[in-house]
C-alpha cells in the first residue's frame, strides 16, 4: 500500500491529466471553427498525459521500483504533436476551410455561415 | 497365352505400321496383312480345342485391378470363336481392300493404324471373359470408330457423324458400365463364367430390371436399333472400308454379340422377350422401310444393315431356343454378305466418284465383274434361294410362326417378319437394278471401268461363301454355328437341319410371298417411292442431332452465365450463404445458448471500448462511400481493438494491432491517390447507388446472419468450460522456453513453426506485390477529387526535420521492443513495424530521392535473408540430434556485468524482424515510388 | 482514496472518448475527423497509463510509448493525402 | 577521427540515457548495450540523418529555454481551459504573421514546435523562404506583443543555441 | 528417415527464400536453383513414399515439443502420395515453365518455390492452426501465380480469387476458434480425441465448427457454389501455373478427408450428416455444373477448368461417402484425374495461343498433340482403358446401394456430357487440316460449322510444353498399367486414414484413446 | 460480459460482410479489415475473457490463455501480407482498366471512363 501523501500525490496528478483530457476534449467538441478545435487537443492533451503519466511515474516509483520509462511517452507526444497540428493545419488551409467570421487577419479565407 | 496373342498381334502391327510410317512403304504390307492373317491362323488352330467338346471354353488371366474385380481375363469358346473368326477374317478383306482403296501416304498409314487398333479392340470384346474388361473394349471400340469416321476430319459430315456416332455409343457404353456394374453387383465377380453360371439369382434379383434396360440400352446403341439407329447412317462418312468392316461385319455386331454371350443369364423373362423383340421388330421394318428410301447407296446399304440388326435382335428376343441358332446363323451370313456389298459400293464410288443412286445406272456394261458380285451378294441379303441369306431368312421365318409372345396377337410377328422381307426384297432390287441397269449413267468420272484386280479379291471372296453357305450348309458353317449356338445357349441344341431345301412349307410360301411383294412394290411403286424419298429428305437426324447439341451448348451456357455472371459480390453472397446457413443449420440443435459457465460481471472499460468500437464499424459502413473519412474511421476501430486486446489481457496483441494499423494506413492512403474519385463512377453504376431491393435484402440477410452466427458461437463457447493445453506453456515458457512472455515464447518455440510459416506468407506477399507492380502505371490525378488543386510544397520543413530525427529515436525503440519480447509484451515482428514506420516516415516526409540516397538496401534480400536466418535456427538444433526448431538457452554469468540470458529464439525472432522489415519496406516504398521520373521508373522495373 | 480517484479518472476519460468520438463522427470537415482521430490517440494513452495503474502493472507501458511513437504517422499521412494527394514522392 | 567514430555524440548519449530508461536498470549491462546501441544508431544516423551543419552551443541555454517552454504549457494550459469551458463567443481567434529570423532549419523547426506546443498559439504555415510564420492565435489580445513575445522568448534563444557553421 | 519428413518443406523454403534474395536479372542462376530444388523433391518423394507404404506413421515434433503441445508433422501413406504427386506435378510444370513463363514477371521460380512449400506443408500438417498457416502459404504464392504476367483477364479473376479466399480464410479461423474453444486443443489427433469425449449438449457446436471447416476446404477444392473462382481462374493463368494448380482443389479435398477422419471421427463421427446429406447434395451439383461448363466452354482452356470442376464434384461425392472403398477410389481417381487434367492445360497452353484464347479458334497443331489431347481427354472424361475410367468404376462400385439411383445417374450422365464436350472441343481445334483440305474437290463440302469466320492461325505447339504434357500423361498410364500396386495402395491410404486409433498411437503415445 | 463481447464481434462481422458485398474494391477491403478485426476478437475470446492477467510469468499471478493469442498474432501478420497484396492487385486492375469496380477486369465491356489509356498501354505490351 501506498504511503497517503504518495497517495494523495499520485490521486492529485490522476485528477489533473484526467481534467485537461477532458478539456481537450471538450475544446475539439464545441469550439466553433476548424483552426479553433485544432487547439484544444493538441495543448491540453500534452498536459492530460503528462499529467497521467508523471501519476504513473509517481506511483510506481513509490511503489518501490523507480519508474521513468513513462516520461518517455511524453517526451515522444511533445516531439510528435506539433507536427500533426502544422500538418493539419496546413491540410485546413490547403482545404480551405471556413474560419469563424470573428477570426481576425483571415479575410482571405472562407468563413462559416452562421 | 495363345489368347493374349490374338489380341497382341493386330496391336503389334498397329504399333509396328506407326513406327514403320511412310519411311519403309514396301514394308508396311507384309505388316499390317502377315500378323492379322497369323492371329487368323492361331485362331484356326485353336479350333480343334474349341470345338472339341461342347460347352468347352479355352481361358486366360491375369490380375489387373484386383480391387475392382477387373482382369485381364481371356475367354475362348464357340461364340467368341465365332465372331473373332467374323472381326480376323473380314478385318483381313478390308485391310487388302483398303490397301487399294486408300492414297499411299502419311494419312493411309494412320489409318491402317486405327483399323488395327480397332480389331484388337473389336477382339477384346469379343474375348473379354470379365464383363469390366469387355466395357473396357466395347468403349474402345466406340473411340476408334470415332475417330475412323471422322478420318476424313475437314469434312464436315464426317465430323458430325463421328461425332454423334460416339455420343450414341459412347453414352450406350456408359449404360453397359453400369448395367454391368449391376450384374457383378448381384452376382459377386464380373468374370463370365462365374456369372454365366447364375442365371437363376440373377432374374430373381430386385435390379435384375435395371440391370437389362442398362445392358440393352448399350446393346441398342451399339447395334443401331431403333430409336437408337440414327448415327449409322450417318458413319457411312467414314471411308468404305471402315463402313464395310465396322458398320456391317463387326462393330455393330457387338451389340448382338453382348445378347449372345449374356443370354444365358438374361433370357427367359418377360422383360427380355418384350424389350429385345419389340426393339428388334420396329427395328427391322423401320430399317428396311428408310433403306428404300435412300439416294445414296451407302445410305442404302447401312439402313439395310440397321434392318439385319433388327432381325437378328428379334430372333434373340423371342422365346424359342432356336431363334437363338437363327440369330447366330444370320450373323454370320449377314456379315459376309453385307460386308461384299459394302466393299462393292466402295468400288463403285471410287471408280465412278459418285454414290447417288439417281445418277448411277447401266454400271453392268462398264465394269461387269464387279455387278455380277454385287448381284450376287444382294440376292443373299434379299434372302433369295441358293445363297446363304435364304437359309437364315427361311429360319427366321420359321421362328415367328413358332414363337408365342403375343398371345392372340401372335400374327402379327409372322406378318410384319413377311412385310419386312418384301421390303428388304424392294431395296436390294433397287441396289441391284438402279445401279447396274437402266441406261447410261451420268457420272463425275466418266467412263468408269472395273477397279484393280485385287481390289475385287476381298469381294469373291466373300461372294464365293456366300454362295458355297448357300449350297452346302451343314459342311461349311455347321460346326461353327453349332459351337457357337452351343456357347450361347449353354444348354443341348435344338433340332435343327442346316438345308437348302425343307420341302414346301409355311415359311417358304412367307418367303415367296415376301419376295413377290417386293418385286411389286419395287417395279410399280417406283414414282411413289421417289416422292417418299424427297419427302423425308429434309429429314436429316444428323441436323437433328447437331440442333439437339447446339440447344444442350446453348443451355449449358446459359445456366453457366446465369451462375457464373463475373460479379464478385454475387460469388461473395453465394459462399457466404454456404458458409453461414449450413453452420447456423446445425448450430440449431443447440439446446442452450449459454453454458454452464458463468457470464462474467460487465466490466464498464471493456464495455465501454467495445461499444466506441461498434459504432466506429457502423459509422464505417454509414459512410463507406466517402473513402478517406470510413478510412480514418476504420482507424479509430483499429485503436479500439488494440484497446479491447490490452483490457482483455492480450498486450502483445495490442501492441501489434497499433503497429499493423499504422502500415495498413499508409498503405491505404496511397492506394486512395490512385483511386478514381466516387462520383466519376457513380454513372456507370447506378447498382452501387441504388441497390434494387432484393440485393438489399439479400446484403442485410446475409450481415445480419453472420453478425449473429459469430456472436452465438462466441457466447455460447466463452460461456462453456474447457481445458486448454496451454497450462503446459504457463509451466513451461520459463523452464522450457526460456522466456517470461508466454506468447512470445509460443511464436518463436512452441509454435516456432507457424512463424516461419508465417514470414514465408509475408514474403511471398512482398514478392507478388513488387511483380504486380512492375509496368504498372496508373494516372496521377492533378487534382483532389474536390477540384482544389494540391499544394505545392512537397515535403514541409517540420516533418522533413521531424521524420529525421525521430529515425535514431525510434530505432532504440525497435531494438527494446525486439530484445525484451521474449521476456515481455514485444517481439521481432512488432519491433520491424516500427523499424518500418520509422524508414517510411522517411519517404513521407523527405521523398524518395532523398531517402534513397541515403538508405539503399535490398529490402528483399534483407527478407529472404531473414527467412534463412529463422531456418537456419531451426537446423542448427540438427546438428545436436535435436529436432527442427529446437531452442536452446542459457544464462551466463559475466564478471561485472551479470546474468546475461541468450537464446537461440532470439536468432529466430532477428530472422523474423529482418523478413517483416524488408518484406513490408518492400511493399509500400515500391508502391510509394510508382508515380516516378521516367528514368528512375525504368531502374525500378 | 486511489480506489476511488481511479475509477473517476476513467469516467472522465470515458466522457473524453465519448466526445471525442463524437466529433469524428459528426465532421463536419475531413481534418476535423483527423484531428479527432489524432486525438482519441491521445486519449488512449491516458487511458493505458491510467489502466497500467489501475490493475497495477507495468506491460501496459509499451502500448501507450507504441501509440506516442506511430499514432502521429496515421494523421501525418492522412494529412498529407489532402494536400498532396501523393503521400510518397519522388 | 573521432567524428568519425562516434559523428553525434549528443545523440548517442540521449540515446544511451532513453536506452537506461526503457529498460528501467542501471545494471552496468545495461550501461554498456544502451551505449553500444547509441553509438551504434549514432553511426547510422550520420548517414540518414542530415540535419545541417551546426553546433549545439550554451546548454544553459538549452535548459532555460526548455523550463520556459514547460511554464509556460502549464500556465497556457489553465488559460485555454478556461476558454475552452467559458463562453467561446468571448474568444478572439486571430492569424497573425510572425516574421523569422532563425536561419537554420533545426531551430526553425524548434520554434514551429514550441509555438504550437505551447497553448493558444499554432503554427499554421511556414512561408516558401521561411522568413514568415502563419500563426492561429485562439484568443488574440494585441499582434504587436504575441508577435515580440514568441521572438524574444523562443526565437531569439533559439538563434543562440544553433549557430550555424560556416559551411 | 526421421528428418526426412522436413525436407519436402525446407526445400522449397529455402530455394524460395535464396531466391527471392537473388538479382531479378539472373534469370538462368534461378532456374538452375529452382530446378536442382523441384527435381531434388521427387528422390525425396519416393524416399517417404516407401517409408509411409510400410504402413507406420511418422510423426516430426517441431522444436522437440511433442503433441499435443508442440507442432508436428505426420506423414502417413496418404500424405506421401500426395506428396509424390505434387512433386511430379512440380517437375513437370517448371520444365514446361522454361524461361517463357519467368519472363512474363518477377519472381516466377521464388513464388513457385513457396507455392511447393505450402503445398507440401499441408500434406504433412498434423496441426491444425499450421494447417492453415500452410494453407496461407499456398494460396498467396497462388494468387501471386496466378496473376504472374498480369494482364486484363488474369488480374481480373485473381482479384475474385483472392477476395474469396480471404473471407474463406476469415472462416478457417472462425472455425480453429470454436473447436480449440470446446476442446483446448489444436493438434488434429488431439482434437479428434477431445471431441469424442465432449458432453452431448456442446456437440452442435462442434458441428457447426466442422461444418465451416469443410466449406472452406470446399472453397479451396472448388465445390459450388464456392466454385466461381476457378474456370476464369485457371482459364487466365499461364499454362504451367495453370498445370500446377491441378492439385490445389485436390489440396482442398485431401484437407476433408483428413480433418473429417481425424477430427471428426469418419462416417460414425460428428460430421456424417453434414457429409452425406449435404456435400453429397452439393458434389452432384457441382458435378453438373463442370459438365454443363465444358458443354458451354468454346476453349480448351475453360473447358479444362471445368473438367477440373466435374472431377472435384465426383471427388467430393466420394469424400461424402465416408467409407473405405469411397475414399480409396476417391484417392486413386484424384491421381489420375490431376495428373490428366494437369497435361490438358499444358496441351492447351501450348495450342491455343493467347489470342485464340477468347474465342478458341482452331489452331493447326502437329499429330502428336492430336494424340496426346486423345489421351488427356479419354483419361479426364474417364473413357476406357485409362486410369479415369478405372476411378470412375471404382467409384461407382464404391457407392453404397442407397445412392445409387442418385450418384450413378449423376456420374454417367455428367460422364456422357463431358464425352460430347471433349469430341467438340477435340474436332473444333484438332480436326482442320487444310493441306488435306485440298484435296476435298468442292469448296462447299468443307464447311466450317462450328466456327463461321473463324480466325484461323497456324502455330506450332510448344514441344516442350507437349513433352511435359507427355510426362504427365505417361503418369497416367503408369497408373492404369500399374493399376493393381496403386489400388492396393490407396486402399492401404484410405484404411489407415479411417483408422484414427493409429494416429492417437502415433501422434499422443501417452494419451489413452 | 460475454455477452456484450458477443454482440461486439456480431456487429463488426455484419459491418464487415455487408462492405464485403459492395462493389467498389476499396470497400471491400474496408470489409475484408472489419471481418479480420471481427475474427481476432473471436479468436481472443475463444481463450475465455479475463482482466489483468497478461501471460507474462510473473510471481503468483494467473494467467489469460496465450495459445489464441498466439494464433491472432499469426493471423493479424498474415492477413497484412494478404491486405497489402489485394490492395495492389486492386490497383492494378485499376491500372488495366480504369474502374476501382471489383468486377472492372473480368468484363471486356467495363467503362474506360478513367484515364487510364497509358496504364493499358504499358500493360497489353510490357516491355522487355
Ligand atoms: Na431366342
Ligand atoms: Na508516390
Amino acid at each position: 500500500m501506498l504511503h497517503p501523501v504518495a497517495e494523495f500525490i499520485v490521486c492529485a496528478l490522476l485528477l489533473v491529466g484526467s481534467v485537461f483530457m477532458l478539456v481537450g476534449a471538450i475544446g475539439l467538441f464545441r469550439l466553433p471553427d476548424f483552426f479553433m478545435r485544432l487547439h484544444g487537443p493538441t495543448k491540453s492533451t500534452t498536459l492530460g498525459v503528462g499529467g497521467v503519466v508523471l501519476a504513473s511515474v509517481a506511483y510506481f516509483s513509490f511503489r518501490g521500483d523507480a519508474s521513468l520509462h513513462e516520461l518517455l511517452v511524453t517526451a515522444f507526444l511533445f516531439l510528435t504533436a506539433p507536427i500533426s497540428a502544422h500538418m493539419l493545419a496546413k491540410a485546413a488551409l490547403q482545404r480551405q476551410l471556413p474560419v469563424d467570421p470573428r477570426t481576425r487577419g483571415s479575410g482571405w479565407m472562407p468563413r462559416i455561415r452562421d | 497365352m495363345a489368347l493374349p496373342l490374338l489380341i497382341a498381334l493386330p496391336l503389334l502391327a498397329a504399333a509396328l505400321a506407326w513406327l514403320i510410317g511412310t519411311r519403309a512403304a514396301r514394308l508396311l504390307a507384309p505388316v499390317i496383312i502377315g500378323l492379322p492373317l497369323a492371329a487368323l491362323v492361331l485362331l484356326l488352330s485353336l479350333r480343334g480345342e474349341v470345338f472339341a467338346q461342347p460347352g468347352h471354353a479355352l481361358g486366360w488371366r491375369v490380375a489387373w485391378l484386383p480391387a475392382l474385380g477387373l482382369d485381364l481375363s481371356l475367354r475362348l469358346d464357340g461364340l467368341a470363336f465365332l465372331f473373332a473368326l467374323l472381326v480376323l477374317g473380314v478385318g483381313l478383306l478390308v485391310i487388302l481392300y483398303a490397301r487399294y482403296y486408300l492414297a499411299r501416304n502419311e494419312s493411309a498409314v494412320r489409318f491402317f493404324c486405327l483399323l488395327l487398333l480397332f480389331k484388337a479392340a473389336m477382339l477384346g470384346v469379343v474375348l473379354a471373359g470379365n464383363l469390366l474388361l469387355l466395357v473396357v473394349f466395347w468403349e474402345l471400340t466406340s473411340i476408334l470408330s470415332f475417330l475412323l469416321i471422322g478420318f476424313w476430319s475437314w469434312r464436315a459430315d464426317a465430323r458430325q457423324g463421328a461425332r454423334m456416332a460416339l455420343a450414341v455409343t459412347g453414352g450406350g457404353g456408359l449404360a453397359l458400365l453400369a448395367g454391368v456394374l449391376l450384374l457383378g453387383h448381384i452376382c459377386g465377380s464380373f468374370e463370365l463364367s462365374v456369372v454365366l453360371a447364375q442365371a437363376g439369382k440373377v432374374q430373381h434379383h430386385p435390379l435384375y430390371l435395371p440391370m437389362l434396360v442398362l445392358v440393352l440400352l448399350a446393346v441398342f446403341t451399339k447395334s443401331a436399333q431403333f430409336p437408337f439407329s440414327f448415327w449409322l447412317p450417318h458413319a457411312m462418312a467414314a471411308p468404305t472400308p471402315v463402313s464395310a468392316y465396322l458398320h456391317s461385319a463387326t462393330m455393330v455386331k457387338a451389340g448382338v454379340f453382348l445378347l449372345a454371350r449374356l443370354y444365358p443369364v438374361l433370357d427367359g423373362t418377360n422383360s427380355w422377350f418384350y424389350l429385345v423383340s419389340m426393339t428388334g421388330l420396329a427395328t427391322l421394318i423401320v430399317g428396311a422401310g428408310l433403306a428404300l428410301l435412300q439416294r445414296d447407296l451407302k445410305g442404302l446399304l447401312a439402313y439395310s444393315t440397321i434392318s439385319h440388326l433388327g432381325l437378328i435382335t428379334l430372333l434373340f428376343g423371342l422365346d424359342t431356343q432356336l431363334s437363338t441358332v437363327a440369330a447366330i446363323f444370320h450373323i454370320i451370313n449377314h456379315a459376309v454378305f453385307k460386308a461384299s456389298l459394302f466393299m462393292a459400293a466402295g468400288i463403285i464410288d471410287h471408280e465412278t466418284g459418285t454414290r447417288d443412286l439417281d445418277r448411277l445406272r447401266g454400271l453392268a456394261r462398264y465394269m461387269p465383274h464387279t455387278a455380277v458380285l454385287a448381284i450376287v451378294a444382294s440376292l443373299s441379303m434379299a434372302g433369295v434361294p441358293l445363297f446363304n441369306g435364304f437359309l437364315s431368312k427361311e429360319m427366321f421365318f420359321g421362328e415367328t410362326l413358332a414363337q408365342g409372345l403375343l398371345g392372340e396377337f401372335n400374327w402379327v410377328i409372322p406378318a410384319a417378319a413377311t412385310m419386312a422381307g418384301a421390303l428388304t426384297m424392294a431395296y436390294s432390287l433397287r441396289f441391284i437394278y438402279g445401279v447396274f441397269f437402266g441406261g447410261r449413267p451420268d457420272l463425275p468420272n466418266y467412263p468408269p471401268h472395273e477397279p484393280p484386280r485385287f481390289m475385287k479379291v476381298p469381294v469373291e471372296f466373300l461372294v464365293v461363301i456366300c454362295l458355297v453357305v448357300g449350297l452346302v450348309p451343314a459342311y461349311t458353317v455347321g460346326d461353327l454355328l453349332a459351337a457357337a449356338s452351343l456357347a450361347t445357349l449353354r444348354a443341348p441344341l435344338p433340332e435343327y437341319s442346316l438345308n437348302l431345301w425343307h420341302g414346301v412349307n409355311l415359311p417358304l410360301l412367307m418367303s415367296l410371298v415376301s419376295m413377290a411383294g417386293g418385286a411389286t412394290l419395287f417395279f410399280l411403286r417406283r414414282d411413289a417411292l421417289r416422292r417418299w424419298q424427297q419427302a423425308i429428305e429434309h429429314l436429316s437426324a444428323r441436323r437433328s442431332f447437331e440442333h439437339a447439341m447446339r440447344a444442350l451448348e446453348r443451355f449449358a451456357a446459359a445456366v453457366t452465365r446465369w451462375l457464373e455472371d463475373g460479379s464478385l459480390p454475387t460469388y461473395l453472397a453465394w459462399m457466404l450463404l454456404a458458409m453461414l446457413a449450413l453452420p447456423a443449420y446445425f448450430l440449431a440443435d443447440l439446446a442452450a445458448l449459454a453454458g454452464s459457465v458463468p457470464a462474467g460481471a460487465i466490466d464498464p472499460i471493456g464495455a465501454a471500448t467495445l461499444a466506441l468500437l461498434a459504432l466506429c464499424a457502423i459509422a464505417v459502413v454509414a459512410v463507406h462511400r466517402q473513402r478517406l473519412l470510413a478510412l480514418v474511421l476504420l482507424s479509430g476501430c483499429g485503436l479500439m481493438v488494440s484497446l479491447v486486446f490490452l483490457r482483455f489481457s492480450a498486450p502483445d496483441l495490442a501492441l501489434t494491432q497499433i503497429s499493423v494499423e499504422v502500415v495498413t494506413i499508409l498503405l491505404l492512403v496511397l492506394a486512395l491517390f490512385y483511386l478514381p474519385p466516387e462520383s466519376n463512377d457513380r454513372a456507370n453504376d447506378r447498382a452501387h447507388d441504388h441497390p434494387r431491393a432484393g440485393r438489399r435484402l439479400r446484403d442485410a440477410v446475409l450481415a445480419l446472419g453472420g453478425g449473429t452466427l459469430l456472436a452465438v458461437a462466441a457466447y455460447a463457447v466463452m460461456t462453456r468450460p474447457y481445458d486448454p493445453v496451454s497450462t503446459f506453456y504457463v509451466e513451461q515458457a520459463v523452464p522450457g522456453g526460456g522466456g517470461h512472455n508466454v506468447v512470445n515464447v509460443l511464436l518463436v518455440d512452441f509454435r516456432g513453426f507457424d512463424t516461419l510459416g508465417e514470414i514465408c506468407v509475408l514474403l511471398v506477399a512482398g514478392l507478388a506485390v513488387q511483380a504486380l507492380l512492375k509496368g504498372m502505371r496508373l494516372p496521377t490525378p492533378s487534382a483532389a477529387p474536390d477540384g482544389l488543386p494540391w499544394t505545392s510544397q512537397a515535403h514541409p520543413l517540420l516533418l522533413a526535420m521531424l521524420a529525421r530525427l525521430m529515425l535514431p529515436l525510434t530505432l532504440l525503440v525497435a531494438a527494446f521492443i525486439l530484445l525484451r519480447g521474449h521476456n515481455q509484451p514485444g517481439g521481432g515482428f512488432i519491433a520491424a513495424l516500427i523499424t518500418s514506420v520509422a524508414l517510411l516516415l522517411q519517404y513521407v516526409g523527405n521523398g524518395v530521392r532523398w531517402t534513397e540516397a541515403r538508405i539503399a538496401p535490398d529490402y528483399r534480400a534483407i527478407a529472404g535473408a531473414g527467412i534463412v536466418m529463422a531456418g537456419l535456427t531451426g537446423l542448427g538444433s540438427l546438428v545436436f540430434g535435436y529436432p527442427f526448431l529446437t531452442t536452446a538457452f542459457g544464462h551466463f554469468h559475466l564478471p561485472g556485468i551479470g546474468e546475461v540470458e541468450l537464446a537461440t529464439a532470439m536468432i529466430f525472432d532477428l530472422g523474423v524482424f529482418c523478413t517483416v522489415t524488408g518484406t513490408t519496406l518492400v511493399i509500400v516504398s515500391h508502391l510509394g515510388v510508382r508515380n516516378l521520373p521516367p528514368a528512375r521508373a525504368a531502374e525500378e522495373d | 482514496m486511489l480506489a476511488l480517484v481511479i475509477p473517476v479518472c476513467l469516467a472522465i476519460l470515458g466522457l473524453a472518448f465519448l466526445l471525442t468520438l463524437v466529433r469524428l463522427l459528426r465532421g463536419p470537415s475531413l481534418p476535423d475527423r483527423i484531428v479527432a482521430l489524432d486525438t482519441l490517440n491521445i486519449n488512449a494513452i491516458a487511458l493505458i497509463v491510467v489502466l497500467g495503474i489501475s490493475l497495477d502493472s507495468a506491460v501496459f507501458f509499451e502500448a501507450a510509448l507504441l501509440i506516442a511513437v506511430m499514432g502521429f504517422v496515421a494523421t501525418v499521412a492522412l494529412s498529407k493525402y489532402l494536400q498532396r494527394g501523393d503521400i510518397i514522392e519522388y | 577521427m573521432l567524428r568519425r567514430l562516434l559523428p553525434h555524440p549528443w545523440l548517442s548519449l540521449i540515446l544511451m540515457l532513453m536506452w537506461l530508461m526503457l529498460v528501467q536498470s542501471v545494471a552496468l549491462g545495461h550501461w554498456l548495450l544502451g551505449a553500444a546501441l547509441g553509438w551504434a544508431i549514432g553511426r547510422l544516423a550520420d548517414r540518414w540523418l542530415v540535419l545541417g551543419a551546426f553546433r549545439l552551443s550554451r546548454p544553459d541555454l538549452i535548459l532555460r529555454l526548455s523550463c520556459h517552454v514547460l511554464i509556460d504549457i502549464v500556465k497556457a494550459n489553465l488559460e485555454v481551459a478556461v476558454m475552452v469551458l467559458g463562453r467561446t463567443a468571448r474568444l478572439r481567434p486571430a492569424f497573425i504573421v510572425v516574421p523569422l529570423d532563425v536561419e537554420h532549419e533545426l531551430a526553425t523547426t524548434a520554434l514551429i514546435s514550441i509555438v504550437s506546443l505551447s497553448p493558444g498559439t499554432l503554427c499554421a504555415e511556414l512561408s516558401d523562404d521561411r522568413r514568415a510564420l502563419l500563426v492561429h492565435v485562439l484568443d488574440l489580445e494585441e499582434e504587436a506583443a504575441l508577435v515580440a513575445l514568441i521572438k524574444s522568448r523562443y526565437e531569439t534563444p533559439l538563434k543562440e543555441i544553433f549557430q550555424c557553421l560556416p559551411s | 528417415m526421421n528428418h526426412a519428413v522436413l525436407l519436402p518443406i525446407l526445400i522449397p523454403m529455402f530455394a524460395g527464400a535464396l531466391l527471392s534474395a537473388m538479382p531479378a536479372q539472373r534469370l538462368h542462376a534461378q532456374r538452375l536453383a529452382s530446378a536442382v530444388a523441384t527435381l531434388l523433391l521427387v528422390p525425396v518423394a519416393v524416399l517417404l513414399l516407401r517409408h509411409a507404404a510400410g504402413g507406420d506413421i511418422a510423426v516430426y515434433a517441431m522444436g522437440d515439443w511433442s503433441a499435443p503441445f508442440g507442432i508436428v508433422l505426420q506423414l502417413d501413406r496418404t500424405g506421401a502420395m500426395m506428396l509424390a504427386l505434387t512433386a511430379l506435378l512440380a517437375v513437370a510444370a517448371l520444365a514446361a515453365a522454361g524461361d517463357g513463363t519467368a519472363r512474363q514477371g518477377r519472381h516466377f521460380h521464388a513464388l513457385f518455390q513457396f507455392q511447393l512449400m505450402g503445398l507440401n506443408g499441408a500434406f504433412l500438417a498434423g496441426d491444425l492452426f499450421n494447417l492453415f498457416v500452410f494453407f496461407e502459404i499456398l494460396l498467396i504464392a497462388s494468387y501471386a501465380l496466378l496473376v504472374h504476367g498480369a494482364g486484363r483477364a488474369r488480374v481480373g479473376a485473381g482479384l475474385h480469387y483472392v477476395i474469396l479466399n480471404l473471407v474463406a480464410s476469415s472462416f478457417f479461423l472462425v472455425a480453429i476458434g470454436v473447436l480449440y474453444g470446446l476442446s483446448g486443443t489444436l493438434n488434429m489427433a488431439h482434437l479428434g480425441l477431445r471431441l469424442a469425449g465432449l458432453p452431448a449438449p456442446d456437440l452442435p457446436l462442434a458441428v457447426a465448427a466442422g461444418a465451416m471447416l469443410m466449406l472452406v476446404f470446399a472453397l479451396k477444392a472448388a465445390l459450388f457454389p464456392l466454385y466461381f473462382w476457378l474456370p476464369r481462374a485457371y482459364g487466365s493463368a499461364a499454362g504451367p501455373v495453370a498445370a500446377l494448380f491441378a492439385i490445389m482443389t485436390k489440396v482442398g479435398l485431401y484437407a476433408m478427408l483428413r480433418c473429417d477422419a481425424l477430427i471428426f471421427g469418419g462416417a460414425q463421427g460428428l460430421l456424417g450428416p453434414f457429409l452425406q446429406d449435404w456435400v453429397l447434395a452439393l458434389a452432384l451439383a457441382t458435378l453438373a455444373i463442370g459438365a454443363l461448363g465444358a458443354l458451354a466452354a468454346t476453349a480448351l482452356r475453360a473447358m479444362t477448368s471445368y473438367l477440373v470442376v466435374a472431377s472435384v464434384g465426383l471427388l467430393a461425392a466420394c469424400v461424402s461417402m465416408q467409407s473405405q472403398a469411397g475414399w480409396a477410389a476417391a484417392l486413386y481417381y484424384l491421381l489420375s484425374t490431376t495428373l490428366c487434367t494437369a497435361a490438358l492445360f499444358l496441351l492447351a497452353d501450348a495450342l491455343e495461343p493467347e489470342a485464340a484464347r477468347t474465342d478458341g479458334a482452331p489452331v493447326i497443331a502437329s499429330r502428336l498433340a492430336g494424340l496426346l489431347y486423345l489421351v488427356g481427354v479419354v483419361a479426364a472424361v474417364g473413357l476406357p482403358p485409362l486410369s479415369g475410367f478405372l476411378g470412375k468404376a471404382m467409384i461407382l462400385r464404391a457407392t453404397p446401394a442407397p445412392w445409387m439411383p442418385v450418384l450413378w445417374p449423376a456420374v454417367l450422365g455428367s460422364s456422357l456430357l463431358l464425352l460430347i464436350a471433349v469430341s467438340r472441343t477435340g474436332t473444333r481445334l484438332l480436326w482442320r487440316l487444310p493441306h488435306e483440305a485440298q484435296r476435298v474437290a468442292e469448296g462447299a463440302d468443307y464447311l466450317d460449322e462450328d466456327h463461321p469466320g473463324a480466325a484461323r492461325l497456324r502455330v506450332r505447339p510448344d514441344a516442350r510444353k507437349l513433352a511435359c504434357c507427355m510426362l504427365l500423361l505417361a503418369g497416367n498410364l503408369a497408373l492404369t498399367v500399374g493399376a493393381r500396386p496403386v489400388s492396393d495402395y490407396v486402399e492401404a491410404a484410405a484404411a489407415q486414414l479411417l483408422d484414427r486409433a493409429a494416429y492417437l498411437r502415433a501422434v499422443l503415445p501417452g494419451e489413452r484413446g | 460480459m460475454a455477452a456484450l463481447y458477443a454482440i461486439a464481434i456480431g456487429i463488426l462481422t455484419a459491418a464487415g460482410i455487408h462492405l464485403l458485398l459492395r462493389e467498389r474494391v476499396f470497400t471491400v477491403m474496408l470489409g475484408l479489415t472489419l471481418l479480420s478485426y471481427a475474427v481476432s476478437l473471436f479468436l481472443l475470446g475463444m481463450g475465455r475473457l479475463s482482466i489483468g492477467q497478461p501471460p507474462v510469468i510473473a510471481p503468483g499471478a494467473s494467467y489469460a490463455d496465450p495459445l489464441p493469442q498466439a494464433l491472432v498474432l499469426t493471423a493479424i501478420v498474415i492477413a497484412f501480407g494478404m491486405t497489402a497484396f489485394a490492395v495492389v492487385l486492386a490497383l492494378r486492375s485499376l491500372g488495366l482498366t480504369g474502374s476501382d469496380h471489383v468486377d472492372a477486369a473480368g468484363h471486356p465491356e467495363a467503362p474506360d471512363g478513367h484515364p487510364a489509356a497509358a496504364g493499358n498501354a504499358a500493360d497489353k505490351a510490357p516491355r522487355p
